[in-house]
């Protein structure tokens, strides 16, 4: 197989697994053993295939470009270390799954674990192998994501819940931080290559933006290795299925952040920052996670905080800089993993066979599973640095480089005492694992009867614990050359050479060991009464519960802030809202002003007319007057803003504009009756009793509010006035005066525009009328009107009284009355303005008029009659689809426009010409005209259909409130 | 002349914003009728003024020497009225909606805290 | 600003006449509106404008351009068919309304006189 | 007029009118806008049939250029009247009133007339008609004698009206 | 000469009719009741069309006629409508 | 203008406008037609927007731009008729929204459609208004667009009425009737300066607008700016948006995702249009303004995430994160930062668009109230501490919708956070390279970074983590609830959708070369779009002589 198809294939194989395990049935439980296994078995051979190359010094990648523009290839890179630890990935992961199938219930929906599972594998080998910074981030997150799923496994568990969170939230930070890290590698080195930013390591430490790329790089490594003081998630993720423990939290996914520190170990390391930084955090948490483990009562927990304190271990080997450290910290990357996988899955048969990991509940189990004690006393001397076995070795080397003078700081003088304290501490939790649960009496009161577990689930535990050893005793024969292999990659030429054996003769190192082991003991026995009190933790950590913590801090930052400032930074409320919108605008607006200077003060271009001032005079009244009245004294308003409007329509007309004039018009007069239309449904406001005003204070809203207006006011009117006395500008506008009756065929310019050169707008513009038809009548269809103005308005009640109290009316008459002279009036209107309708309709194009102000004229005699007959009495009498008006309308625009692609035009080409009729002679024909009917159609039916859905809901609420009313009385004669 | 139409514009903005940012849905729909005044206007400036020289052609041809007042923004005048028209009927039925399921005619559909 | 100069006096006379006239009834309507006391009285004032004040003010149009176009020019007839057609509707309307809103607030319209009372004129 | 022309031409006079109307407003008397007036006549009245209007039979279409030549002095003549009085050159005992008015007539058309002339007359307005009592009640802005806006109401517009309209 | 009086008297024509305009605004502003400041409402109207008349004369063209008959057709809908919902509080019943 | 194909480019506008006229002459019980017809338009129209796009990316980038074809409506020649132009940017637009709509439109067939009156014809004519928006090349024609995508997601927002639809509608429109009104004091502004509203020949006469008249167009411009931001939901403009979208129904929420991305797209095309490096003292006017705008919007929409309280109006504050990265983007101005933006663009309106949808399945199933019981558990504690030993370690089999329904959140959140493996991380790893090596990464060499990059950086960072926390929250309330849920009934053709759209974002990704190149190009193309031999105005001297030739 070639090296890019079989690299491609190891990342693949646990991928496409994953997919096909997620489609077992739930209860396929041996399928998804077989499936896993397999993969896992394919994977680690295809990897093993590999080593000749790969220890003959050969790099093997796959280059495929994913996104070159960015720099971002699809980059597989097999090394020494990426080989040494995807072995790790596929070997353990194996054992994990074999372990699992006896560990999972057949109740667990298996399909979800396996198939999570072969994805994190997946993932964890896509990040090892990556030969691109970019991509190594990717399938970073994506061990993160796929973690939070794993440890999230037995979700209805809250421990496992907030587990998964804490340890998802943790790793994203650090992900992100080194997404923003490897950012800044690229942005100094120009690539992202792994090769490229390796061989650029003088360039990026020489950069003045190291220091921030080495933080945000050991951030990424620190929160994935749970680094002090990122430890916290790791126990907190022990309420994952021991599987995952074991596989995750033991050999894969923490391992990733030393991985990384390793793999850029030569591009980053070396310099006083890194030294001091990692050092500093390595040795904290050395000592802090095996102090702490060795309160642990749960088994997964001592475990877990081992696992920190060995991780720190790794962390400070590979802060220390210098070659020997770094094969020292490759080689414990291995033990660690062997040790404390078989020591995790030993913990979980305990688990699985007694019912509780409490050390505190556990005790003498050696008689009922007598090979699992053994095989997990031998991994718990491992990592305790038992010689004769692997964990003795790594930390021989451990202790020897402490030993050795690096950079002279008091720091590194320290390390010595540090490492010695840090063995002390090993010894005493790896003694108390093995001594808290298989010795002494005989377990009482536990959930099920302890026994020896199934074989095969102890068959992964046997094969790790036998690496153990045989690379305790014959290290030089069994893992030098690999070892040997993986530092290469890393340090290169500059690999050391490195003696791998058990006996260096008596050095201080092998004095550390022994003052680690012994002092470790004592300090057991010291601590069993503490311990055996039962207190979760070392002594005052009540003080300090690292989880609580973190989900206050998270809910205060998260949640109690963000909202706190969300309603600092944004509101819900709409004046603010608006009061925002106005004032950025006029802030936008006066910038360009202010810095460029107004240049707005010329003279007027024409003189004052006395006549437009005055009615200016009239109009300004109106204009303030509605502002003023509109609360409280809502129709006096909306007269004055139709006087408003009015005046706006004569200045139309003055200034040399009769079609606007007509239309501002009839909108007006429409508008005027819908909003009337409105009012009835408005509450009864009566002044004095204001709902707005906060007693006893002028408000400054209303202050604010005011000079925002004035200054908006002020603004339009410069702005206005600075272009309005500016000379004109070279304009489209003569192409439209030269073309209008050449080509547009009219004379009256602006109706060509709408309807010819610019008919595209005009067609859109229908159609907004159309849609905010529809919309109305929808809104209106479910229309509930207020409480307190269903009723019948007062006016008709006592009018209605009325007329039932005499005897010579009925119900109406009174208002029959009122109506009869005008309605005969406005029924005599109805042709009249028809007619008239049509006249504007027909003469638009060469005269002020046009489809939209026919329509509207149309609309208009309608309601006439419904204001004067009645909705009942129209609709009895007129019969009128106003949505088919719409639609009609709609297609006949349409249709016209599309008429010219039959004549090879593009949408909307006009036609005009003149046909010769006899008699009458040429008439003008013109699809303009054809475009106005339907301008017409949509008009009138949306007109009508928003005032007449308006109109309609009096007549329904007076359905309603009269049925209420009959039901009242029928419920009052029924009770009597 | 220019004047008086800038100050009208500026009035009927200025009385059309304070309404606007008034807190019933009333005065917010008066406040958007009377902007939309000046809008039109403001537009309508845009082409300068002029009086007596409606954009319509004489005898049908064009005459160079008439100077016409600039049609375009008539024209983009009309769409604006015509979409102010149809937004207008909106706004004043969405507002009832609200003032019927709210109970309210405040603009946010609810009485403020006091 | 006259766009036509050469009108004979004669129109030219006649038309300012009337103009004149027109525009000075509408004026006094308005005035009336203003200065009478009573809804009832102030409703006469604006029939001023709408009867002979339109009427004055459309026959100098007619003349004007009939003249000034050697062509019958009468659709202004039109605006006072529709002005003696129209007002009346508003008009009579607002008197019943009045009546019956001064009926609703118990004052006895057919006597009353005086004394209008500001009351809270926003309905709905 | 036979059924066939009624139904064509259910309202002749609105036809008529309508026909000029068009023709005014187009200010032409060109072939092609007598078509479009003629169509406007026939076919806008057939939209005022829908609406099922009171039956109005003019029986007398002359009496309406009397009514108007009765009318339009009436109206300059109040005119005047009212102008007087607001520029506060009347009598200073000027008094305002209603005017109760019964009226034979009980045709929509007619009354709706009648309506435009009283209110379009300055210093008259039309303020309800009792259709049980066949009362009219007017408004006078000056009341000198009551009676005699009856008389006048009745003998010179009442008169013609119901001339008219039958 | 003429001419120079029929301006002059356009102007006083214009001046007379802006002034009752002006004068109906202040009975719509001053009220006091609805149906005072309707019927404002309805005299700025009907001084409104005279005034786009004059605006004919002075300018020669007929092209304002349609807004001045707009105004007389349908101007009255909105101060009937206005009148029917004093009346009745409800427009279309 | 002979081939029919030449036709096509006004086809996104005019085929869902015939659709929505047949739909109005169809009775509301014809369900059968209406949804044949609806579901053809939509279809239609995105297959022809596909084809838009293949014909716009044939036509290389070159000096002249990448037009690739105008549109002159009714056969007037630009500036002075409407054209519509065909380009990358309209035609990736016109995909997207066609993309989106297809499914929002296939998901609101199994029940939303029937929640009121005239959906159908309220959604095509949407579709026609953003259509319309993303084709056309004139300014006040733009508004008009502008306004009928508007009124027509007034009438979607409020479909279904109810009392939050019609309380945020109020507002929503409220707003953006101010807005309208503030687009057109500026277009007009910008008419009176410069006397043409096409956009070509406004970026063609600015350079040599006088600086006595500079002012005004950019006070013009400034205020039109405004109008689009508030669509945008730029900060502090934007508060109506979370509210809105919350309330709409979930199709319709879906659908609008693309509506904040018009005023985007806008503001991207004017910007770069009108105030290129070529616009003479008018260059990279408001620049500046929209990358600090963009910066608070994502701070603003970051704490909204964190801070909202259900799943809509959490998107709601994602889509302003969105918005404001954007913004910034186009703010920053570098081409291949805009090209980085515009991936962002079509990945992260796909992911919230699927959101949308996923919400209300998801959402089916809880209990009201639980939002808020999960939040104030997690926040004060809930004894979770105390797990007792004897609990069961045993999980839960998940049903099969579930499961679907979850993968599907997850690839969301993913996406909308900006974490692999979706096109969400390649998104913004785009936009931020891009920004730290605005020339190339090549030779990118250490060159001096602005605060604001960093600023930049550090909040679109930030807003990845706000949006992991409060998804994860969000997340884990509705699938890991301890509280007992009922399995919503959920139909295929309402997974479908949502499946389609998070295929989409993974081909996208995948493909993320030749889709990245596609954007290049666009970005390229904007920054070159001054006229040229192929270019939207006709090479004529203006004033165009009068010509006397007859129309046809
Ligand atoms: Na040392
Ligand atoms: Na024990």
């Amino acid at each position: 197989m070639p090296y890019d198809v079989l690299l491609v294939a190891i990342i693949l194989l646990p991928l496409v697994g994953s997919f096909f395990a997620a489609l077992m049935p739930a209860n396929a439980r041996n399928a998804e053993v077989w499936l896993a296994g397999t993969v896992a078995l394919c994977c680690t051979g295809l990897i093993f295939s590999t080593y000749p190359a790969v220890a003959s010094g050969e790099v093997l990648v796959l280059d495929v470009a994913w996104l070159p523009e960015f720099g971002l290839n699809f980059k597989l890179r097999m090394d020494g270390f990426a080989w040494m630890f995807s072995g790790l990935v596929t070997v353990i992961g194996f054992l994990v799954v074999l372990y699992a199938r006896y560990y999972m219930s057949p109740k667990d929906p298996v399909p979800r674990f396996f198939s999570l599972l072969l994805a994190f594998m997946g993932a964890m080998l896509g990040v090892v192998l990556s030969g691109n910074l970019i991509q190594l981030v990717f399938f970073w997150e994506l061990t993160s994501l796929l973690s939070f799923l794993l440890i999230g496994y037995w979700h209805h568990n809250a421990a496992a819940r907030d587990g998964a969170r804490m340890a998802l939230t943790v790793t994203a930070i650090g992900g992100l931080c080194l997404l923003v890290g490897v950012l800044l590698i690229g942005h100094i080195v120009g690539s992202y290559d792994l090769d490229k930013v390796l061989a650029a390591g003088p360039v990026i430490k020489a950069h003045r933006l190291y220091l921030p790329v080495l933080i945000l790089i050991l951030l990424g490594a620190f929160t994935k290795s749970a680094q002090f003081p990122f430890h916290f998630w790791l126990p907190n993720a022990m309420a994952a299925p021991t599987p995952v423990s074991a596989y995750l939290h033991s050999a894969t996914l923490v391992k990733l952040g030393v991985f990384l520190l390793a793999r850029l170990w030569p591009a980053m390391a070396g310099t006083d920052a890194w030294f001091l930084i990692v050092v500093s955090v390595g040795v904290s948490t050395l000592l802090l996670g095996a102090y702490l483990a060795i309160f642990q009562q749960d088994l997964k927990g001592l475990l877990a905080y081992s696992t920190i304190s060995h991780l720190g271990l790794i962390t400070l080997l590979l802060g220390l800089g210098s070659p020997l450290a770094a094969v020292a910290a490759v080689f414990h990357i291995m033990n660690h993993a062997t040790f404390k996988a078989s020591l995790f899955m030993a913990a979980g048969i305990m688990d699985h066979e007694t019912g509780t990991r409490d050390i505190r509940r556990l005790s003498g189990l050696y008689r009922f599973m007598p090979v699992t004690a053994t095989l997990a006393m031998v991994a718990a001397a491992a990592m305790a640095g038992v010689p004769l076995l692997n964990g003795f070795l790594s930390k021989e080397m451990f202790f020897a480089e402490t030993v050795e003078n690096h950079v002279g700081t008091i720091l590194d003088h320290a390390l010595p005492y540090g490492a010695t304290l840090a063995g002390v501490f090993s010894v005493a939790y790896s003694l108390r694992f093995i001594h808290g649960s298989f010795f002494g009496p005989p377990p009482t009161d536990l959930p099920r009867v302890p026994h020896e577990p199934p074989h095969w689930m102890r068959f992964p535990i046997e094969l790790l614990v036998l690496a153990c050893l045989i690379v305790g005793i014959i290290p030089g024969l069994t893992v030098a050359p690999f070892l040997d292999t993986a530092v290469r990659a890393i340090l290169g030429p500059s690999t050391p050479v490195f003696n791998l054996a058990v006996w260096h003769g008596f050095t201080l190192p092998l004095l550390m060991s022994v003052i680690a082991l012994v002092g470790g003991v004592v300090l057991y026995f010291i601590l069993q009464g503490y311990l055996a009190k039962g207190i979760d933790g070392p002594p005052f950590s009540y003080l300090v519960k690292d989880r609580r913590f973190f989900d206050e801090i998270m809910v205060a930052l998260s949640w109690r802030l963000a909202r706190s400032l969300e309603n600092v930074l944004g509101t819900q409320r709409l004046q603010p809202q608006l009061r925002l919108l106005v004032g950025t605008a006029l802030v936008a607006a006066a910038i360009p002003l202010l810095q460029q200077g107004m240049g707005v003060w010329r003279p007027s271009r024409s003189a004052i007319d006395p006549v437009l001032a005055i009615v200016w005079g009239v109009g300004i009244a109106c204009a303030l007057g509605a502002a003023y009245q509109a609360k409280y004294h809502r129709l006096a308003a909306l007269i004055m803003m139709g006087g408003a409007g009015l005046v706006t329509c004569i200045t139309f007309v003055w200034l040399s504009a009769p079609d606007l004039a007509l239309t501002q018009l009839l909108v007006e007069i429409v508008t005027t009756v819908l909003l009337l239309l409105g009012l009835r449904w408005l509450p009864k406001r009566l002044q004095g009793v204001d709902p707005d005003a906060r007693e006893g204070s002028i408000s400054p809203r209303r202050l604010r509010d005011f000079i925002t207006a004035v200054m908006a006011g002020g603004g339009v009117a410069l702005l206005a006035y600075a272009v309005m006395t500016r000379p004109s500008v070279d304009s489209i506008k003569q192409y439209f005066i030269d073309n209008a009756y050449t080509k547009g065929g009219g004379t009256n310019i602006v109706n060509v525009i709408l309807v010819d050169f610019r008919g595209f707008d005009t067609f859109g513009e229908i159609t907004v009328l159309g849609v905010v038809a529809l919309t109305v009548y929808a809104l209106l269809r479910r229309f509930r009107p207020a409480a307190d103005s269903i009723e019948i308005p007062e006016q008709q009640r006592t009018q209605n009284r009325y007329d039932e109290a005499h005897p010579n009316r009925e119900l109406g008459s009174t208002i029959a009355e009122s109506l009869m002279v005008p309605s005969v009036i406005m029924r005599l209107l109805f042709p009249v303005i028809i007619v008239f309708a049509v006249f504007l309709l027909l003469r638009g194009h060469d005269q002020p008029g046009g489809g939209f102000v026919a329509g509207l004229t149309m609309a208009i005699a309608f309601i006439l009659q419904y204001i004067g007959g009645g909705t009942r009495w129209v609709e009895a009498r007129l019969r009128i689809l106003p949505v088919r008006w719409i639609g009609l309308g709609l297609l006949i625009a349409g249709a016209t426009g599309a008429a010219a692609w039959f004549f090879a035009r593009p949408f909307l080409t006009s036609y005009a010409g003149y046909l010769d009729v006899p008699v009458i002679g040429k008439v003008p024909v013109a699809s303009a005209l054809a475009f106005d009917l339907g301008v017409f159609a949509l008009v009138v039916g949306a007109t009508v259909l928003i005032l007449i859905a308006l109109a309609h809901q009096s007549i329904r609420t007076h359905r309603a409130a009269r049925a209420a009313d009959a039901d009242t009385v029928s419920s009052a004669k029924e009770a009597v | 002349m220019e004047l008086i139409i800038a100050i009208g514009i500026g009035t009927l903005t200025g009385s059309g914003v304070w309404l606007l940012l008034r807190p019933r849905t009333f005065q917010v729909i008066i406040g958007l009728s009377l902007i939309s005044y000046a809008v039109n206007l403001f537009i309508f400036g845009m082409g300068r003024l002029r009086t007596g020289a409606p954009p319509i052609l004489h005898n049908e041809v064009v005459d160079a020497t008439a100077r016409y007042v600039d049609p375009v923004p008539q024209a983009l005048v009309l769409t604006a009225i015509v979409i102010g028209f149809a937004m207008t009927a909106l706004f004043l039925v969405v507002l009832l909606a609200s003032r019927g399921l709210t109970g309210t005619d405040h603009v946010d559909g609810r009485e403020p805290r006091r | 600003m006259m766009a036509a100069a050469n009108l004979p006096p004669w129109a030219a006379l006649l038309a300012a006449l009337f103009l004149f006239v027109g525009a000075l009834l509408s004026l006094i309507g308005s005035v009336g509106l203003l200065r009478f006391k009573t809804f009832y009285e102030r409703v006469h004032a604006p029939t001023l404008g709408t009867t002979l004040g339109a009427g004055c003010i459309l026959i100098a149009s007619m003349i004007y351009f009939s003249v000034n176009e050697t062509r019958w020019v009468i659709h202004e007839l039109l605006i006072t068919v529709f002005l003696t057609v129209t007002t009346p509707v508003s008009l009579m309307l607002l008197v019943r309304a009045a009546d019956y809103r001064d009926h609703l607030e118990g004052q006895d319209v057919r006597q009353d006189a005086a004394g209008e009372k500001d009351a809270s004129s926003s309905a709905g | 007029m036979t059924p066939a022309l009624k139904r064509v031409f259910p309202f002749p006079l609105l036809s008529v009118a309508l026909f000029v109307m068009w023709l005014l407003l187009n200010q032409s008397v060109s072939p092609g806008h007598l078509v479009l007036g003629a169509l406007a006549g026939l076919l806008a009245p057939l939209a005022l049939k829908l609406l099922e209007p009171a039956p109005a039979r003019i029986r007398h279409p002359l009496a309406i250029v009397r009514l108007g030549l009765r009318v339009l002095p009436d109206i300059i003549r109040s005119n005047i009247a009212v102008a007087t009085i607001i520029i506060g050159l009347g009598r200073r005992n000027r008094r305002a009133g209603f005017v109760d008015i019964p009226l034979e007539l009980t045709n929509a058309n007619g009354l709706a007339v009648l309506a435009c002339i009283i209110t379009a007359t300055p210093g008259t307005i039309w303020v309800n008609y009792n259709g049980v009592t066949g009362t009219l009640t007017i408004h006078v802005l000056d009341l000198v004698e009551e009676q005699e806006w009856i008389d006048m109401i009745k003998r010179r517009y009442e008169a013609l009206l119901l001339e008219i309209f039958a | 000469m003429s001419m120079l009086i029929l301006s002059l008297t356009i102007l006083f024509a214009q001046l007379c009719l802006s002034i009752a305009m002006a004068c109906s605004v202040v009975r719509l502003m001053r009220g006091p009741r609805a149906q005072d400041r309707v019927l404002g409402l309805d005299a700025l109207y009907v001084n409104g069309t005279l005034l786009l008349l004059t605006f004919g004369i002075r300018s020669g063209t007929t092209l304002y006629f349609e807004a001045a008959l707009v105004i007389t057709v349908l101007g009255f809908v909105s101060t009937a409508a206005m009148a029917k919902f004093l009346m009745r509080g409800e427009v279309i019943e | 203008m002979n081939a029919i194909s030449e036709h096509l480019v006004i086809a996104p506008i005019v085929v869902p406008l015939f659709a929505a006229a047949a739909l109005l002459l169809f009775d509301e019980r014809a369900r059968v037609p209406r949804v044949t017809i609806s579901l053809l338009s939509a279809f239609g129209t995105t297959a022809i927007a596909i084809m838009l796009l293949l014909r716009a990316d044939a036509i290389p980038v070159g000096p002249g731009g990448a037009v690739a074809q105008v549109y002159p409506l009714g056969n007037w020649p630009a500036p002075f008729g409407i054209v519509l132009v065909l380009d990358r940017l309209s035609a990736l637009m016109l995909v997207l929204t066609g993309v989106l709509a297809c499914a929002s439109l296939v998901f609101s067939l199994a029940r939303w459609d029937r929640a009121g009156p005239y959906f159908h014809a309220l959604f095509q004519l949407l579709l026609m208004g953003l259509n319309g928006a993303f084709l056309t090349g004139d300014l006040f024609n733009l508004f008009v667009f502008f306004e009928l995508l508007l009124a027509a997601s007034y009438g979607l927002l409020l479909h279904g009425t109810g009392l939050t639809r019609v309380r945020a509608g109020l507002q929503y429109i409220a707003v953006n009737l101010a807005a309208s009104s503030l687009f057109l004091i500026g277009v007009s502004l910008i008419y009176g300066v410069t006397g043409t509203l096409n956009m070509a020949d406004l970026a063609q006469r600015i350079p040599a607008i006088p600086d006595d008249n500079r002012m005004l167009l950019e006070a013009g411009a400034a205020i039109l700016g405004i109008a689009f931001l508030v669509k945008a939901g730029m900060w502090p403009l934007g508060f109506w948006l979370p509210t809105a979208y919350a309330a709409a129904t979930p199709p319709v929420a879906s659908v609008f995702t693309i509506m904040t991305k018009v005023g985007i797209y806008v503001v991207l095309r004017l910007s770069l249009l009108l105030f290129g490096a070529d616009a003479g003292a008018s260059a990279h006017f408001g620049a500046t303004w929209l990358l600090y705008g963009g910066i608070m919007t994502i701070v603003f929409g970051l704490i909204g995430v964190l801070a909202a309280q259900d799943t809509s109006r959490m998107i709601g504050f994602a889509l302003l994160v969105s918005s404001g990265t954007l913004l910034a983007a186009v703010g920053f101005g570098a081409r291949p930062v805009v090209g980085g933006a515009l991936y962002y663009l079509v990945s992260s309106t796909l992911a919230i668009g699927a959101f949308f949808l996923l919400t209300e399945l998801v959402e089916r199933g809880r209990t009201a109230g639980a939002d808020m019981l999960a939040v104030t558990m997690e926040a004060f504690g809930d004894g979770a501490e105390e797990v007792s030993e004897e609990e069961e370690e045993i999980g839960t089999a998940t049903p099969a919708t579930l499961a679907v329904l979850g993968l599907s959140f997850l690839a969301c959140a993913l996406l909308i956070a900006g974490l692999p493996p979706l096109s969400g991380f390649i998104a913004k790893f785009s936009l931020l390279t891009a920004m730290l090596n605005p020339a190339n990464l090549a030779n990118a060499g250490g060159s001096a970074t602005a605060v604001s990059t960093w600023v930049l950086l550090v909040v679109i960072v930030l807003s990845g983590l706000a949006t992991i926390i409060a998804l994860t929250r969000a997340g884990m309330r509705t699938f890991w609830s301890p509280i007992e849920r009922t399995v919503p009934r959920v139909r295929a053709i309402e997974l479908l959708p949502v499946a389609a759209l998070l295929l989409f974002c993974l081909t996208i990704t995948v493909q993320a070369g030749p889709v990245m190149r596609f954007m290049q190009d666009t970005a390229r193309s904007l920054e070159l779009a001054h006229d040229g031999p192929r270019g939207i105005l006709p090479p004529v001297e203006r004033p165009a002589p009068p010509s006397t030739e007859a129309q046809p």
